[in-house]
């Protein structure tokens, strides 16, 4: 009789980092959320995240991997900062969790209040027109909602280029490296349509070289990533 | 209690409901009914109360104080004459350009529910309900009453007619209210 | 009479009505109108009254006492019925106890981008879009049906909301912390 929760899905990328701390029983700290970025990064290319919800994933995929290698460096006050921010937002999704729990027993709950049909609808339907209503304000009227739709008509349109899954550019990576034998990350990152692109493509990399498949050598910071075939 | 549960019921189904199918919802027995019916009219049927309770035929329903009528009354003219608010209009323009159309394809156009909206517009007679044999759900188009009052001879008479009727990316866009996300 | 008046009114209508509206309609100033609705709460309002009176948005609108749910359940038909997902839920409470609120501070909660989502509730008229002179942006709001499916008579009901709602620590944190971009 009431709404149903279908509860056997990530509702975002802050809950499965959430869920992943607390499972190690950790506090929201940034030294916790680089701990747990393995295992994120595991989740996003093990499940089938949507294809719409995948480009959110991977920002704060690429955002734990920016707190993780620094993690080991010492940070200026500014990088400091985007730690800290990430572990703020956190600690904010977190309470909302709490909130989420109430909503979510309340519209569980058999009480429900319900309204009156409406009484005064007058029995028979009569004609009555209004005043300012002309072929003119009618396609006037229409062509505004045109209008307001257009962005949402580009947000669609740029959601159906579905963003290359991580397991589809595994597969890629490794078939150029069979050819290849070695090649560099710009090589593979050249046709990237945008920063996600590049982040899924980061993370094949990560993932390839855990199955041990590849090397990756980088001769000192910011420098070309060269990738090799392991035989 | 029993006597706040007939309430709930009468104000809920708001049409007449007779005793016996009360007394079988409530599981009770008619005397035990009776007394708690008029307990009711006792603190409902009175000058200073804005509903009250008519028994007529074997039936009850909650009605509004008679002495409000005229109060009601103007109520119920603003609602239902006049112009039409933004909403109103666009939503007729919608059913007019695109037409015949499901109620779930006019909200994914516009984004929003759109239940009470549509209701306003048939009451009024400006838009009217078909059957759709392919949809198998309703489907609402213009009245003729409507086109007329347009001064068109028909809908494909209106401002670019045959572009709004036809674009594709509506079209898309009304695609996805057959498929829930 | 007052009193009556306003019941009369909002039982005539079946649906929402502004606060505003009623002090027109009825030719009162806005504290007479204040004074008749908080004892109409208390007489209403309470475990043994069959109808009940939610406060929400500026609006009121008399409904079931909540607790015979099931009741009326069995006997009307609920539109409202359905599943909702768990990125809905999220959003939606994040809407019912932080509203009116915009989509980046929804979003800055939740993380992701929620644009479709927000759309998907005001199709099902869960939410509601307002403009908000303020922060000159939409703002989002539970929309009375929801309100009313909750069974609280107003938001402020809500377990914690004072909590949630008014926090000034929460408050910081949507606006400090960085958005991802």
């Amino acid at each position: 009789m009431s709404f149903q929760v279908a509860l056997d899905q990530f509702a975002g990328p802050m809950q499965l980092l959430l869920e992943l701390i607390e499972k190690e029983d950790l506090d929201i700290t940034k030294v916790s959320l680089a701990k747990v970025t393995e295992d994120y990064l595991g989740y996003v290319n093990t499940h089938d995240v949507p294809s719409h919800e995948l480009a959110d994933f991977l920002v704060v995929a690429a955002r734990l991997i920016y707190i993780k290698s620094r993690a080991i460096l010492p940070l200026d006050p500014e990088e400091e900062e985007e730690a800290d921010a990430l572990a703020a937002q956190l600690k904010l999704y977190r309470q909302f969790v709490d909130a989420t729990v109430h909503i979510d027993s309340l519209i569980r709950s058999p009480q429900t209040a319900y309204d009156r049909p409406r009484s005064f609808v007058p029995s028979s339907t009569k004609f009555r027109p209004p005043d300012n209503v002309t072929a003119e304000t009618l396609g006037a009227s229409f062509s505004d909602l045109v209008k307001r739709l257009e962005p949402f008509f580009a947000l669609q349109q740029t959601s159906l280029q579905r963003v290359v899954s991580v397991q589809e550019r595994i597969k890629q990576i490794h078939q150029v490296l069979i050819d290849r034998a070695r090649m560099t990350f710009s090589d593979i990152t050249k046709g990237s349509a945008s920063r996600i692109d590049v982040v899924v493509s980061f993370l094949a990399l990560l993932e390839l070289m855990k199955q041990g498949l590849i090397k990756a050598v980088q001769m000192s910071a910011f420098e070309e990533i060269e990738l090799r075939r392991i035989d | 209690m029993l006597k706040a549960k007939i309430e709930a019921i009468l104000f809920a189904s708001g049409k007449p409901v007779s005793l016996k199918s009360l007394a079988k919802v409530l599981v009770v027995k008619a005397d035990e009914l009776e007394a708690a019916i008029v307990e009711i009219k006792k603190e409902k049927n009175i000058d200073d109360s804005g509903i009250q309770l008519i028994d007529h035929d074997g039936s009850l329903q909650l009605v509004t104080n008679p002495a409000f009528g005229e109060l009601i009354g103007s109520l119920v003219k603003d609602e239902f004459a006049g112009e039409l608010t933004r909403p109103q209009l666009e939503t007729l323009s919608i059913i007019c350009y695109r037409g015949p159309v499901t109620k779930p394809e006019i909200e994914q156009i516009r984004g929003v529910n759109c239940s009470l909206i549509i209701r306003n517009l048939l009451i009024r007679g400006l838009v009217e309900e078909k059957e759709d044999s392919v949809r198998l759900q309703p489907v609402y188009i213009a009245t003729p009453d409507f086109v007329r009052h347009l001064s068109v001879h028909t809908l494909a008479d209106l401002p670019e007619y045959e572009h709004f009727h036809a674009d594709e990316r509506i079209a898309k866009l009304i695609e996805t209210a057959t498929t829930p996300d």
